[in-house]
This record gives C-alpha cells, structure tokens and sequence, in this order.
C-alpha cells in the first residue's frame, strides 16, 4: 500500500497540469457543491422529492474526472457522485432534469430516484440502487476493452459500506485474475448511513484489502483533488500498460445527512461533521490556487456568481420541462423491433 | 386497547418479544443507534443493549447466513433487510440454506429466525425502494410467507413469526406504516399464522388479497356497494402456508373472484391462488376469476405520474369488480 | 441432417455462434480447459482460445455482473452457471440488474447476453443438483426464459437467444441432454423465441408443459389413446415471454386442461398458466384445470425411491388425464 | 501472516501430545483413507451413485479434528471433509449409510449427496452443496457462542474454490468486526474442479486476505498433521481469549479427480497428480512415527488391517439398512406440531 498523503502542492509541476485546468478543476467543485446546496433545498422546500449530496467528497471526484479520458473511459458510479458525473461532462440541466424526474431526462426518464446517473454520450452506466452491484460491471466493460483492445479503463466508485458486499470481493478478484484495465475507487467517508466504519470493517483503510487480491492498494486525501488526481493517473496509466487494476481510496468526509430521508443528528456527533465542514475541500482548494497566483478574488467571486446562475437557469429549465407521459411506463422493457442492443 | 400505526405495532411487538424472550435479537443495517431506517426498532439499543441489538456491515447475505448460524446456535434472530428490494444478494441464503435446513438435515436442525423487510411501492422510492416480492418466497417450501395490512395484525403476525420454530419472511408494506391506524390490544396476543380473515363480509364477488390492496380493494367495495354489489373482502395475511379453505369457502359463497395484489401480474402469486380455485372450486365459479395487478414492468418508477399509473389502487379494482359483476 | 442428442445441439449452437460472431464469448466455471462439466463446451478453448473461452472464479455473482458489463461493452456472453441450483448467489445481478438495464436507463443501455444453465432432477443429484427455477425468472420483467424439450429446438433456440439483444436465461434439462435424440438440420437455422409448439395433436384435452416433461406427457397421451382419449400435447418451449395465442388456441379446441411441469406445484409457473385460461378462456372450460407437478418439497432428493416418488412422470400425469377425460 | 512450515517434530514436547493420540490420529487418517478407496470403488461398481473423496486432505483434516473440543465446537464442514467428521467423531458405518443413502443415514435420511455431513451428536451443521454458504452459519454460531458464553469456537472448511465466494468476504469480514471465536479453515488443493489456482486468483496464499479483514492469517503444511494441530490450537486459544477469528490455510493436494463424475485427466498433467501420491502424507506420518519410536511394524500392520475390516463390516451394515419409506418424502418440510426447533 502507498501513501500520497503528501504536500501535493511539489507535485504540481511534476504532473503537469495546466494552471487553468485547476481553476477548471475548481469550478466543477463549486458547481457540484452549489447544485447540491440548491437540490437539498429544494427537497426541504417539498419541490424535490429526494436528494443525495456529494458534498464533501467533490475534491475526490473531481479530481477522479479529471483523471480520466473523458467520455471514451467507461463510468460505472454510484449515488454520491455527482460531482464525478458532472466534472465527466453531465450538465447541470440534466442533473436537475433527472431530480425533478422529467421525461427528457436522459439518465432514466424520470425511472429511478435521482442521483442514479446515466448517459449515452459519456459511458456512464446506469446503475441500481443496489449497493456494490456496479463494481462487476466496470469489470465486465474492462474486459470488454481488453478483448477488443481499445484503449480505454473503467472506474466503478462506492463507499466505505460497500466494501463488506460479496460483489466487491468477487469483482476485485475477477479483474485481478484477468488483470483488466479498472479502478477501483473507494469514498470512504467513515458511514454506511449511521453505521460507523469501526462497525463494518476491523480494518483502518479498505485499500489495504487490495493486497489479498494481488493488485496495488492506494490510500489517497480525497480532500485534495491534485492527490487523487495523481493516484488516479498512476492507476490508468498501470491498467493501460496491462499491469491490471488498483484499488484506491479516497478518504472523505460526507458533509450532510445520508440523504434528505435521514437525519444525522440521531447518530453522529456534531462536532464530528463541524470538523469535517470547517476543512472543506473547496475553499482549501481555492486558497492553494491563490497562494499559487493562479486565482483572484475577482474571478472567484466571479466563478461563485456563474454557477449559482447556472444552477438557477438550470432549475428553471428543468422545472418547465414536461412529465413523461403515462403511455411510457411499459417501454424498454426490452428492445423494441429492430432496436439494436 | 391504543391507538397505532403499522409501524408502531411492528415496533412493539419486536419490543414485547425481546423482553419476553432473551434468546431474541436484532440484526441489519442501521437498526442500533439509529433505530432502522423506518425506526422499527428505535429506543430498542438502549434498552437490550449492543449485544442484542446488532448494526451489520453493509451484508445482505451475511445478514442472513449469520441469523442461520445464530439460529442453530439457540438464538432468535430478526434479521431486518433494510428494503426488500435488497433481499436478492440473500437469495441463496434464505433459499438454499434457511428453507431447507430442517428438511436436509432430515429434522436433526431448524432454523427459527425471521426476516422482516418493507416492501411495497406508494411511497415515491423508485425502482429499487417499491419492489413486492412475495411470489419468489411463496413459490419456495421450507420458509413462511407473512404479509399483514393492519396494526393489530402486524403485532400479532410477528410475535407469532418470532416463535415459530420455522424461517419465516415478514414482509411490511412500507406504505401502510404511517397510514393505516387501529385500536391495538395493550395486552400480549398473538395470531395463528397460516389464517386469512374477512375483512368485510359480502355475498356476490370474492377480493382475495393482501398487504396494502386490503385497503384498496375495501375502498373498491365501498364504492360499488353504493349500487347494491356486495364484495366480499379477504385479507389473506399469510401466503405460506395459504389458508386454502377460507379461500374456496369465500368463491363457494360468491362464485366470482377478483384476485389483487401490487405485484406484477405474470408469475404473480395470484397465478397461484386462482389456479387452485381453477382446480378445486371450478364449479362453483359463475365468472372468469379476475386478476388486477400492476403490468409486467420491472418496478414502480418514480415519477409521480408513472408510479400512480403503475400501481393497482382503488378505481382499477373497481372496474374489475364492475366488469366481473355484469357477467 | 444429423442425429444429435441436446448435448450435442446445445455445444452445436454454441459453436457456430462463435465462428459467425467473433463478439459471442463463454464464460463460466470449467468450461475451458475441461469443456464444461456436461462437456457443452467441449473443444471450444482450442477453437476459440482463451480470450473468447473464460475460466472464472468460483463466483457466480461475477460471471453474471461480468457478462452484464461485457454486454453493454459490445460482446455477446454466454454464462454459464454450472448447476441451475448455483444461479441464486448471482439473483442480485439478474434481477436488479440484466433484467432492469434497459428499462432502468429508459433505453440507453441493454444487455445482451445468455445465462445457460443444465437444471431439473432425475439423474440422481440430490437437492443441489435438481432445482427447477423458471418460476422465479418468469416472474421478472425484463429477461426471457427459454426450456426446450429436444435437441432441434435446444439448437434453434439457443441461437435465438445468443442473437436478442435481451437478457435470456436459457434451461436445459439436464435428463434429457443424453436421453432426447433427433435429427437435427445441419445448415444455419433459428426458432424464435415466445413461440410454443403442438408436439401431439389431439381434440379432448390440453396438456400445456415444457422440458423434460414434454417427453413424459407425450407418453402418458400414448397410453391413454388406447382407450381413446385424443390428448394434445403443447410444448411452451419459451417460458417469458409466453405464447398466449397458442395456449387460448389449443384450450378452445379441447376445452379440458392438464398443466404439467417438475416443479414444486405452490407458486409453480402452472398457476400463471391457468390463471390465463381461467380468466381468457374460462367460458370454453368443460372441467377444472388441473395441475401436476413434483409436491412442495424443497427438491429432489437423492435416494432413488424418494426421488422417483417426488417426480411427475408420465404414470401420475396419465391419472390426471383419465380423471379430468371423464369429468 | 505467519508461516508454520517448520519441523514439527521439535515441537512435539511442547504441544503435549501422547504418543498414543498420535497413533490415534494416524489410525483415523487410515480409517478415513480405507473408507475412500472402498467408496470409490464402490462407485466403480455401480453401488454408490457418487462419491467425493478427502484424499490427499485427511492429515489436514485429522490434525484439526484433534485440535478441537469434540462434540462442543460447532463444525460447519464441506463435501471434501470425510476425514475431518471421522476425527471429530462419526462412524464408519455412518459415513456408508449417507453414501448408500439409508433410510437411518443420520446426515439426511437419503436426501442429500453423499459426504454432506451432519450430526446432532458431534454439533456438525449440515451443509448444502453450494459452495462457502457454510461459512456465514460458522460466524452466526460463533456469534451465538459469544452471546451464550459457553467456551467453544465454530470451525469452518472450504476449498481454494471456495474462497473466491461473496460469502467468504461477508463472513470473514462479519468476524472480524465482532471479534467472534470462530475458525476459517481453507484446504486449498490448488484446484476448484479444472480450474487451477492462477486462473482463480492471482496471490499465491489465500491466507493473505486475512489481513484485509484485521484477522492473523496463517499458511501451514496440510500435509503435516501435526502442523496443523498446533496451528489450530494457537487460533483456538486466541478465539477463546476473545481476540477473534483466525484464516488458516493448509497446502494440500487432491489425489484423486474432482468426484466419481469427473475425469482429471481432462484438464490435470498426470506429473502433477503422481508428484502428490509420491508425498502421500499417511505413508509420510506413519514414517515419522516410527523414527520416533510410536509406532512399530506390527501395529502398523494390524491398524491397516482394522481400518479394513472397520470399513469392511459398515459397507455390510449400510448395504443391508433399510430404504428410506416413500412416505418420509413430505417430513421435516417444516417442524411437526409440538416440535422444538
Ligand atoms: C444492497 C443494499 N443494501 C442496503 C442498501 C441501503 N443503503 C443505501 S446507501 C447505504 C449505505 C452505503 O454506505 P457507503 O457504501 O459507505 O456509501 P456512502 O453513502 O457513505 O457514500 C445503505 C445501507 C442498499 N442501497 N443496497
Ligand atoms: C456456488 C457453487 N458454484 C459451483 C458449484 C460446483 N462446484 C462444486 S465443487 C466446485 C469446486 C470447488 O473447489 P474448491 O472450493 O477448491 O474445493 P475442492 O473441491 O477443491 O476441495 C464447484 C465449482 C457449487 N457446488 N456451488
Ligand atoms: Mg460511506
Ligand atoms: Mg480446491
């Protein structure tokens, strides 16, 4: 196991980001965080009728997308990654079509709860809710890269909770086995709802469970979007070679409540989630960036002020949108005459 | 007597049992602090203690295998499964393992643990929060079926599903929780597994049901009472094992049934219940036996629009009765 | 023409797929090296190689969630889950996922891959190597279930199956593998899927079954036509979706219905079965629907004795008969 | 992880065992052996309908039957652990009477495959035939165990194969997070039916997933009885002491095909199968006795020779029980009336 927990602020040189890809970086963020703040109020407002937040972990997804060859890597995600989904190139009317559950929205057509992400354009796959399930499929695309010898990896993100399910175990196996091209992206965030990580696993960092499967196991700061960055160019850049997959984890804080259905309150300690917020990612990003002259004040307050506009523009388009149509309930069940798979 | 919702009762009951019998406990995913996602089991941790009282890791099949090993051990395990849409990953568990341990092992062990689960759409969870899930469990010997509609039933059923000798699932239907209230005995009782109930007693159609189409179908039948049709409503409560002679005593009454239930219609378990009144009450049948049921579409979604129009409710089963009445 | 068994169509099948489609790839445990357990696969790794022909792990939920990924990647699998009685740690990926990608992504993705699997008892395998499992499947939405009775349809079938751009789960009983020999044509051909078959023409009763079954009523209509009862025997061969048509068809002629499958009866896919002709065909009913199939016992038990008295067979199937011919 | 793989024939005095229960452990090695080949032959001859043998596993298994309380611990075996059930305490005759699948074969009355043992006496669980579901009943009783305080462990066994299960991550990971007395026993034979080790995962040692549970993980020497007493002894000690469960992992070999219906030679280089007769542990041990001074020429003769006639006088008994009465197919479905669970 390795650790990048390190000043990452050395490295910067050394991996080769463009100054301006970091602010990029860093409006994703602020773009993820202000869609969020909007959704979980417009779920408290009753407009939303439910909502997961990213927030806390955009630093790691972000730096994950932009690790990533956009929209030719495979994407199987879970619910927390939004900012994951949006950094890869899903826009902000689509994150809020799929809230409201309107008929245009591309991930399910209004089918699933929101935050179950999809999109035919950047090889986002459609997930369940089902904790874990989508690990085997990002091992099952990778196999499919080998085999037809593109060069492309897939990722499968989940938390912490998801690391105890049967499918996590058989599909890291699986792909180090056949040493396909995956990453395999752990948020650890210490909670599988309330269940404290002390309560699921004996074990202090999920990637030191890479070992038993013979692949490399990463511990990385998933507050800092360079590092996970980083580890996430390294493990592509192995996976592409043939050297098969990695095991990374991101440590994370997740800043809210499991969902707007839960109430964090009835088991996590506030001092707990006051120490995650006052070291949140985003303004600690921002501050780097300017210590490194490649933000102002005027453009930050000018990057806040552009994604609460796009975060407005984008609730009232989706808002305006139509509802499916009933008639719709019974299509796709399967491929209609002559659809191709 | 106290008034309470669905909820409540199944709380009680998990409660009363606990502090009847110390070989009860709880096991699944965020029952402990936090008393279950619904709070089933809230105040419960205090009160038994962390040993009792058992949050898992995120590990359906673990869940149940472990509630088997407990179960042989001397336990009573209650093994929540936080929606029964998460039950398939401890499909081979509770089908290969806890349904058939007794009768592999020729009686030499048992398994007597329950799995509560909520299941049941209505409550805008989308496709993997709504799932039923009964007909998969009906259809497999060795492990019992409960579905009650009511607070009082609720609390019954699952005393008497905790002191079975037998593996049973006890399916809630999540949107009954809050919704459906009644007076509930403050005093320990329990109900016979295995019985259905008339739920309103009527003499020209049969609705045969269960779970949250209870109430549906008893709104169904108020409304076409207003034109002098009288529907028999029976709850069936349990679906394993199914009380087959209250079933053929109600049709031999009516002669004409109206299967309900939320699931998907093919492969059903109404296929089930009509298929045996096709076979042992053919007869006396003086109509085609109905089924409404939601259409062959992998679950409800969540869009208001389309899960209301995926759900049997009480206009659809009232055509049915309509329709089946003018025979 | 060639005289096969359904070992041999079902390996034909496999085989040229894979030469007429180089997306079309095996996967499962034992296939390679070995050829499969059954030998299904026999002689494909050295035709094929390793790329297309994949020794998994012992883990069925992979070999499932690993062909879904593969199938939206482009390829074709064809799993393969060793005994149908291994296919429930792999429920999860079937059911939540093969059987929802298409609907849940309201069309972007699909899945198109095949779950062969050798089931059903009479060759001695105990309660594990026995298990009859189309009731579950046929149950969900979203994926086909195929059972062929002979080694033409086996063949024709599977390469129905291999081509759908849906999920399919494909069953073949493993007592006929060996037992069920054809001629079978040597040149490309397909049957397609959701279409049942007439094995046996006859005017005073419908016996509506599929897989092994089919070879047990087609017997028991021989014996019985002797003393002149003229049974028709329909092969449903596809399972989901269902040929509606031709059960109304055959049932409207006859007027008399005997269901036949092996497995358990409760909750059994008969009840489906009946539950359509007692709700669509019910005014050309001259007599109840009746239904045989192995007692609800978990499954077949090793021990010979008890494993022939839990199976139909084509004497208990003709006692239906001649009970239901003289109702 | 700690290698065993050292003389044990230093550690004798300090494990305490008496000569006589080494020769007893020798006996039962022979025992389960004698009942093998008869049983294979048996199936040769169309009398036994299926057989699965321990062969090339029993010094493992008898080394580990010794380690345990006998009729306390809780086993939750599979279908390869003939030799372990003799050890612990089941009969000859009792071992013919499931492969002739009697009306009084006490593991399921004839339902079951041969060699899916079960035991009210000797607390052995019966298994089903799907692979490493035995493994979560082993932590539920060793949870049971730790709730009731009774001083025992719960031991289960699984292949190579085995390991590869969802099952034994969720169980091994449940364990651990409880800290519960129970051991995880992995026969690894290098071989799950054709498939061999490499193309199941890609570490050498499956004990090296231990670690990523938080648990001791230990490889020793199957072949080495006594190796494997003390292995188990020192994760009994512990289990009873509380600190949890332990992965053992004996290196052994399988003799024969995978069961009476399969042919090795189809996927196996005969070198390979020959190699592993020439290390026969039984013949091995017997030798070690001897130079020790246990054992000598004659008793050896004469225990070969009971063994024989031990097995000899089941198979009569078994062939000559009665079948199971058709009428029995519908008990046990569910408990009678009255019935205690
Ligand atoms: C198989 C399954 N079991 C239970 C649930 C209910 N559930 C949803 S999210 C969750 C916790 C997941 O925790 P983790 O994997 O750490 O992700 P996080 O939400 O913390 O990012 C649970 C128990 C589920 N969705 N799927
Ligand atoms: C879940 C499941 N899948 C497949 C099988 C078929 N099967 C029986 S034994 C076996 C191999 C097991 O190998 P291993 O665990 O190494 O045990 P060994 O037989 O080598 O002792 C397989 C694939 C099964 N019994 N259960
Ligand atoms: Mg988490
Ligand atoms: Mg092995």
């Amino acid at each position: 196991m390795v650790s990048t927990r390190q000043s990452s602020d050395a490295l910067l040189d050394r991996i080769g980001l463009h100054p301006n890809t970091l602010v990029e970086l860093y409006r994703y963020m602020l773009l993820s965080r202000a869609l969020d703040v909007r959704a979980w109020a417009l779920s408290r407002q009753g407009r939303a009728r439910f909502v997961i937040t990213s927030r806390g972990h955009e630093a790691a997804q972000i730096g994950l997308a932009f690790a990533l060859d956009r929209g030719r890597d495979w994407i199987c995600p879970y619910y927390r990654d939004m900012a994951l989904v949006l950094g890869i190139g899903m826009t902000a009317r689509e994150i809020m079509l799929t809230i409201f559950a309107k008929a245009t929205d591309l991930c399910s057509g209004g089918r699933q709860l929101p935050m179950h992400f999809s999109h035919p354009r950047w090889r986002i796959i459609s997930g369940s809710s089902v904790v874990s399930t989508q690990i085997l499929h990002a091992v099952g695309l990778a196999l499919s890269a080998k085999l037809s010898g593109e060069d492309v990896v897939a990722v499968t993100c989940f938390g912490d909770g998801g690391s105890s399910k049967g499918d996590f175990h058989e599909g890291l196996n699986f792909a180090a086995v056949h040493r396909l091209p995956v990453i395999f992206f752990c948020e650890n965030n210490g909670y599988a709802i309330s269940v404290p990580q002390h309560k699921q696993m004996a074990i202090r960092d999920v990637a030191s469970r890479a070992a038993g499967y013979g692949m490399p196991g990463v511990v990385v700061d998933g507050g800092d979007p360079i590092a996970v960055y980083q580890a996430v160019r390294e493990a592509r850049n192995r996976a592409l070679a043939g050297d098969g997959p990695t095991l990374i984890e991101a440590k994370v804080a997740r800043f809210t409540a499991h969902s707007s259905d839960d109430d964090d309150r009835l088991y996590r300690p506030r001092e707990e989630v006051e120490a995650a917020l006052a070291n949140d990612p985003i303004p600690a990003f921002a501050r780097r960036l300017k210590d490194l002259g490649f933000l102002d004040e005027t453009t930050d307050r000018d990057l806040q002020a552009s994604v609460v506009a796009e975060v407005d523009e984008a609730v009232a388009f989706a808002e305006a949108a139509p509802e499916p149509e009933v008639s719709d309930l019974l299509t796709h069940v399967f491929a209609e005459e002559g659809e191709s798979p | 007597m106290s008034m309470k919702n669905v909820l409540q009762a199944v709380h009680d009951a998990l409660d009363e049992e606990m502090a009847r019998d110390e070989r009860v406990i709880l096991l699944g995913q965020d029952v402990g602090v936090r008393g279950g996602v619904f709070r089933a089991s809230d105040g419960l941790l205090a009160r038994y203690g962390e040993r009792r009282v058992i949050d898992t890791p995120l590990s359906e099949s673990a869940i149940i295998g472990v509630a088997i090993g407990a179960s042989i051990g001397g336990y009573r395990p209650v093994a929540e499964i936080q929606f029964a849409d998460f039950i398939w990953p401890a499909m081979d568990q509770i089908v290969s393992e806890a349904a058939r341990m007794r009768y592999r092992s020729h009686g030499t062990w048992g398994c007597p643990l329950v799995i509560r689960t909520p299941y049941g759409a209505g409550i805008h969870g989308g496709l993997y929060h709504s799932q039923s899930i009964e007909a998969t469990f009906a259809h497999v010997p060795g492990i019992k079926v409960v579905a009650p509609a009511t607070p009082r039933d609720a609390k019954g059923l699952l005393k008497s599903a905790i002191r079975d000798p037998d593996p049973v699932l006890f399916l809630e239907h999540k949107r009954t929780y809050r919704l459906i209230r009644e007076e509930v005995p403050d005093e320990d009782y329990t109900i016979p597994l295995g019985k259905a109930i008339v739920r309103r007693p009527g003499r020209d159609l049969t609705i045969l049901t269960y779970g949250m189409m209870v109430h549906e179908s008893l709104k169904a039948a108020e409304a076409v009472a207003a034109d002098g049709i009288e529907v028999e409503v029976v709850d069936l409560r349990t679906l394993s094992p199914l009380d087959k002679p209250a079933i053929l005593e109600s049709v031999e009454r009516t002669h004409k049934v109206v299967i309900v239930h939320e699931d998907s219609l093919t492969g059903g378990f109404g296929g089930e219940i009509a298929a045996i009144i096709a076979s042992e009450a053919f007869d006396t049948l003086d109509g085609p036996i109905m089924r409404v049921a939601a259409p062959d579409a992998p679950a409800a979604p969540f869009n208001d629009r389309l899960e209301e129009a995926y759900l049997p409710s009480a206009p659809k089963i009232e055509q049915a009765i309509r329709q089946l009445a003018a025979y």
